[in-house]
């Protein structure tokens, strides 16, 4: 035997070839293709795993090590944050409601996540992609552990928290998120990966997690912008494989390359329109405010995604088709985002309110091409209108795009003061969408998109009503059947900020804070 | 000509990594946000373990990076020496 | 000093989650692994059907035969949510290290004579392929399990065979280098006394239901495989031929067999407490998959104990056995 | 098909078919009042005469806006499936060709809603 001196430099490439790829073997008493099912049918053809690199290289004990680490930091902070009240220290009450949205729209795909890498984990061959995978389910399920104790305290003195998980599978505007990613469960595994790693992860995740935890610092929420940031260290992680698997798949055969091209075209889509809450979240539920959304997609979107598109043209990658479009959007989506729950606020466990005087010369400056000219009246309309005791609320259900789910809110590419419609007949209807791109997904799988369980449709078909209700009687009230069925706490979760109960219990605590300094 | 970037948490940990970084990419920016150092540089960026390892006085293991890390853009080539970023094929 | 300024207690509005809430005994707050676990997987109004898997929703009970009013009652006694696993491991991680140092400092991996070296290779190293299938199961139950409180602690559990795979390559690359590793390689693919395992292995890749994967996978096979491999051969055989560091440097994967070992027999307890129809269905899966398992299991404790193979094999099949029969199986 | 699927035996009706509704479902948009931030969608009898719809069902969805007691209604422009169309008011619904799914829109000439800014 060789001595143990001899063995103990191996190279990292070697020694971590020793611990992931060479694990896997060819199997033969069962064919690959039965172990494997779903390798192939989408069309990608891959010739070589072992061409598979995947650059961090980390091992089960590194990860143990550095993730403990990250783990032991994290939870010291969330602890001290519940020690010490942290949630009075917060800019305003109304901050809260970006974490609603969070917790409502954003932990709930993070599971989702989770159990997609899992299945992508199992069912590639080549065992590099599959180790990656699994790390970043399990990655995955940390996220949404963590993020559900981080906010477990803003849960105890807040509302709108407290059923996320149900109203994930119910509330109107959250099937927005989880078409989103059951879109992308359901394809196969590479789909799977374009669709969550490159797309969304490479192309788009730092809009949704860097501006928005530099928010959190900046409104006093220590413990949200630890989770944010712990959350994303992993991200960079995922990021990178995002960008390993696409240059590999691409690399492997020159007929990869229109599949991927179009599921680049549709996944940016699908993500952008994703993001839109999160413009809305950042221009107006942030008290305290870093960028606006158009500053953060000018330096990550726009800067970045340049830089990455040009790199991949070396592959015959063209910049996604939406590209344009979404870059034009930018002026308008995040104050229509914000109409639209402000209109449908009484179905929705949050709060929105009309921003203060500040806030809006804030919003002008911001937006010079748009604010003042389409969204500065509506939003004073709707403050004097409350001032009256008027408050406004929308009381007919919207109509939905077929794809993105989102109400048909946007406006066409270029004239603000339309609405852009677009339509298809398939087989014996009709179906509608907010957008070019969204239509052109329909097109291509409209097997697929048939099944769409529309929120609004769904309502009218009798299917979100709890058992029992019986929606022909006179005295049949639909909305308070709806909120019945989400389990949400009618006049307490939904509604305006103004008079809520989180204002009232903040302002409280503010007092007796401030009369305790006094003494 | 593209730039890349890494971020890392602001904090105490950091900040010898930051020092490195600035050591050996003379292109390169820092900005400070919130809770946030993010390091520009044009085209490519290297993190070498031995400048960490003089700025910290200490062994360093290049995947402890992990623990402060936040994001990044560009194309990674790590080793046990070095992790590189660059838009280089 | 305002050590005063917050003590002022404020009330909470509640103690936990709703979807959390209902699993909790009592009115008391609910603990991290219950916030982290109890109602995170979306049940109902799902929008697509998998493509590849039309017949099932994306998370669909019905994928296996076991019956469970609730999912949700199969709580691991261990309570890992992401936090304490990880946090667990690396301080095992860090014994480990410990352990590396300790027998590498004392060369007692050198020192260990070389036919019983030759005997660790051969017995041990092409486990690494059995830990890798082990991963790849749990990971699908992970994938397509029902109820985050069984398929959470199944990733974990992935992803620890993950780390039993790659501790047993660190063992090989430290004795041999890549060569044993090749070698034990090359063994498990064609060496005749590896074939019964690697068939069943990848028979197990097969099956459909993710609770019969468990039985097949987590007991029947590991239940006897770690039982009789790291329990009786490292700790017990090579402790008496006087080799100690091998048991030093893979304590780890004893200590995780016997820990996680709690885990697994609550599932099948709980499963089959739910209803006679459960435990006649997990009862029959473990005496198919069990009896197999040890027919695969026999050409290896020749090679590990030769003459004492017999006692081995039967041991570990009756450790397995009893383990089952705390859990209210009815075992042949 | 186009949707890359492992089996053949994939396909599942359209959830939001006509036979699942109580009654058929139309969207309705308001061309340039945008404070009402998307179109909406009602269920609407096929025998509902249109003049029904125009004084009953758009007051309804329409009526807090301030601009909507100004409506002159015999200048409003129609449109369908983003066409012009002209409905005959004392019709039903199916007799002016409405189906389900169907989409129309009105253009209320001059008014640009609150200060002229199309919401």
């Amino acid at each position: 035997m060789n001595s143990v001196s001899k063995h103990k430099k191996l190279s990292l490439h070697t020694r971590y070839k020793a611990m992931t790829r060479d694990l896997s073997w060819e199997t033969s008493y069962q064919p690959m293709e039965k172990v494997y099912p779903y390798e192939r049918y989408e069309g990608i053809k891959i010739h070589d795993w072992d061409k598979w690199e995947d650059p961090f290289r980390l091992t089960m004990d590194a990860y143990w090590k550095y993730q403990g680490e990250k783990e032991k930091k994290l939870y010291a902070v969330i602890d001290a944050f519940a020690q010490n009240s942290g949630q009075m220290g917060i800019s305003d009450a109304r901050y809260v409601n970006a974490l609603k949205l969070f917790v409502q729209g954003v932990t709930p795909l993070e599971y989702s996540a989770h159990r997609g890498f899992a299945n992508a984990g199992r069912h590639f061959s080549g065992a590099g992609a599959s180790v990656a995978a699994q790390m970043q389910s399990v990655d995955e399920l940390r996220h949404y552990q963590t993020e559900v104790h981080a906010l477990s305290h803003f849960n105890k003195h807040f509302n709108g928290m407290h059923n996320f998980t149900h109203w994930y599978d119910r509330v109107w505007y959250l099937s927005v998120p989880k078409s989103f990613f059951e879109d992308a469960l359901s394809g196969g595994p590479f789909e799977f990966l374009t669709a969550v790693s490159f797309s969304f992860e490479y192309v788009l995740t730092n809009l949704l997690f860097v501006p928005f935890m530099s928010g959190a610092a900046y409104n006093g929420d220590m413990s949200t912008v630890t989770f944010g940031f712990s959350a994303q260290s992993d991200e960079a992680r995922h990021m990178t494989l995002g960008i390993e698997c696409i240059k590999f798949i691409l690399e492997q055969d020159a007929e990869n390359r229109p599949i991927v091209q179009r599921w680049i075209d549709k996944w940016f889509w699908r993500g952008y329109r994703l993001l839109t809450i999160v413009a809305m979240m950042q221009d107006y539920m942030l008290p305290k405010r870093v960028m606006s959304w158009k500053e953060a997609w000018e330096t990550y979107a726009e800067k970045n995604g340049t830089a990455l598109f040009k790199d991949l043209s070396l592959y015959g990658i063209k910049e996604p088709r939406g590209w344009r479009d979404a870059c034009e959007g930018k002026d308008h989506i995040s104050h229509q985002a914000w109409n639209t729950f402000y209109n449908y606020n009484a179905a929705a466990p949050l709060h929105t309110w009309v921003p203060v005087a500040e806030e809006m010369e804030w919003l002008s400056e911001k937006y010079p091409k748009s604010f003042d000219r389409y969204y500065r009246p509506r939003l004073d309309y709707c403050r004097s209108e409350q001032e009256q005791g008027r408050r406004f609320y929308n009381n007919t259900l919207p109509m939905l795009c077929q794809i993105c789910q989102i109400p048909m809110m946007f406006t066409e590419p270029g004239d603000a003061s339309k609405i852009c419609y677009r339509e298809v007949n398939y087989q014996d209807d009709k179906y509608h969408f907010c957008s070019d791109h969204c239509k052109q997904i329909f097109c291509y799988e409209p097997e697929k998109y048939v099944q769409a369980w529309l929120p609004v449709h769904q309502i009218y078909q009798g299917n979100c009503f709890l058992d029992g209700v019986d929606p022909s009687q006179n005295d049949f009230d639909p909305l308070s059947a709806v909120l019945d069925y989400y389990e949400l706490n009618a006049g307490i979760d939904n509604l305006d900020f103004e008079g809520s109960q989180d204002q009232l219990n903040f302002n409280k605590w503010d007092g007796e804070e401030a009369q305790e300094e006094a003494e | 000509m593209s730039n890349v970037f890494i971020a890392f948490q602001a904090n105490e940990e950091s900040r010898p990594i930051v020092d490195a970084v600035i050591r050996d990419n003379p292109n390169a920016e820092v900005v400070y946000s919130p809770g946030l150092v993010k390091i520009d540089a044009p085209n490519s960026l290297i993190i070498n373990r031995e400048t960490i390892e003089e700025e910290t006085g200490r062994d360093f293991d290049l995947q402890e990076i992990h623990i402060n890390l936040v994001t990044l853009s560009g194309h990674v080539e790590e080793d046990e020496d070095q992790l590189k970023l660059s838009w280089d094929h | 000093m305002n050590v005063d300024l917050h003590t002022k207690s404020i009330e909470q509005l509640r103690n936990t989650y709703s979807h959390v809430e209902k699993y909790v005994k009592g009115n008391k707050p609910a603990t991290r692994y219950e916030e982290a676990t109890f109602g995170a997987q979306s049940t109902t109004n799902f929008h697509y059907r998998p493509t590849w898997a039309p017949d099932y929703e994306l998370f669909d009970a019905s994928r296996t035969k076991v019956i469970l009013d609730d999912w949700y009652v199969l709580r691991d006694p261990r309570q890992f949510y992401y936090g304490n696993w990880t946090m667990t491991r690396a301080k095992q991680q860090d014994a480990m290290e410990a352990s590396y140092r300790f027998v590498e400092s004392k060369n007692l991996l050198d020192n260990i004579p070389t036919p019983v070296q030759k005997l660790v290779c051969d017995v041990i190293l092409p486990l690494r392929h059995v830990a890798w299938g082990g991963n790849m199961n749990n990971c699908n139950i992970a994938a397509i399990g029902y109820g985050t409180v069984f398929t959470a602690p199944a990733m974990f559990h992935a992803m620890d065979q993950l780390g039993v795979a790659q501790y047993i390559t660190r063992l090989g690359l430290t004795i041999g280098g890549t060569e044993v590793l090749d070698s034990g390689k090359d063994a498990w693919i064609n060496q005749p006394h590896w074939q019964v395992l690697r068939r069943y292995i990848e028979d197990t890749f097969v099956i459909e239901d993710p609770f019969e994967l468990f039985i097949a996978q987590n007991i029947a096979l590991d239940g006897q495989l770690y039982e009789m491999i790291f329990e009786s051969f490292v700790e017990q055989h090579l402790t008496s031929k006087g080799v100690s560091a091998i048991a030093m440097v893979t304590s780890f994967i004893n200590d995780w067999f016997k820990e996680s070992s709690r885990w697994i027999d609550a599932v099948i307890k709980i499963a089959a407490d739910e209803s006679d129809a459960n435990n006649k269905l997990i009862s029959t899966w473990v005496n198919k998959w069990g009896k197999r398992a040890q027919s695969s299991l026999e050409p290896i404790a020749e090679l590990a104990f030769s003459e004492e193979s017999q006692m081995a094999i039967d041991s570990s099949r009756s450790k397995m056995n009893e383990r089952c029969k705390k859990s209210g199986l009815t075992i042949k | 098909m186009s949707l890359a699927t492992l089996t053949t035996s994939y396909a599942f009706a359209p959830r939001d078919s006509e036979e699942n509704f109580p009654d058929p479902l139309l969207y309705i948009g308001w061309e340039n009042h945008l404070l009402f931030c998307a179109p909406v969608c009602v269920p609407v009898a096929g025998n509902t005469l249109f003049v029904s719809l125009q004084d009953k069902i758009l007051k309804e969805v329409y009526g807090a806006h301030p601009d909507f007691l100004s409506i002159s209604w015999n200048d409003v422009l129609w449109f369908k499936s983003s066409r012009p169309w002209y409905p005959n008011k004392d019709k039903s619904l199916i007799e002016n060709g409405i189906k389900h799914k169907d989409v129309i829109r009105f253009r209320t000439p001059n008014l640009f809603g609150i200060a002229g800014s199309n919401s």
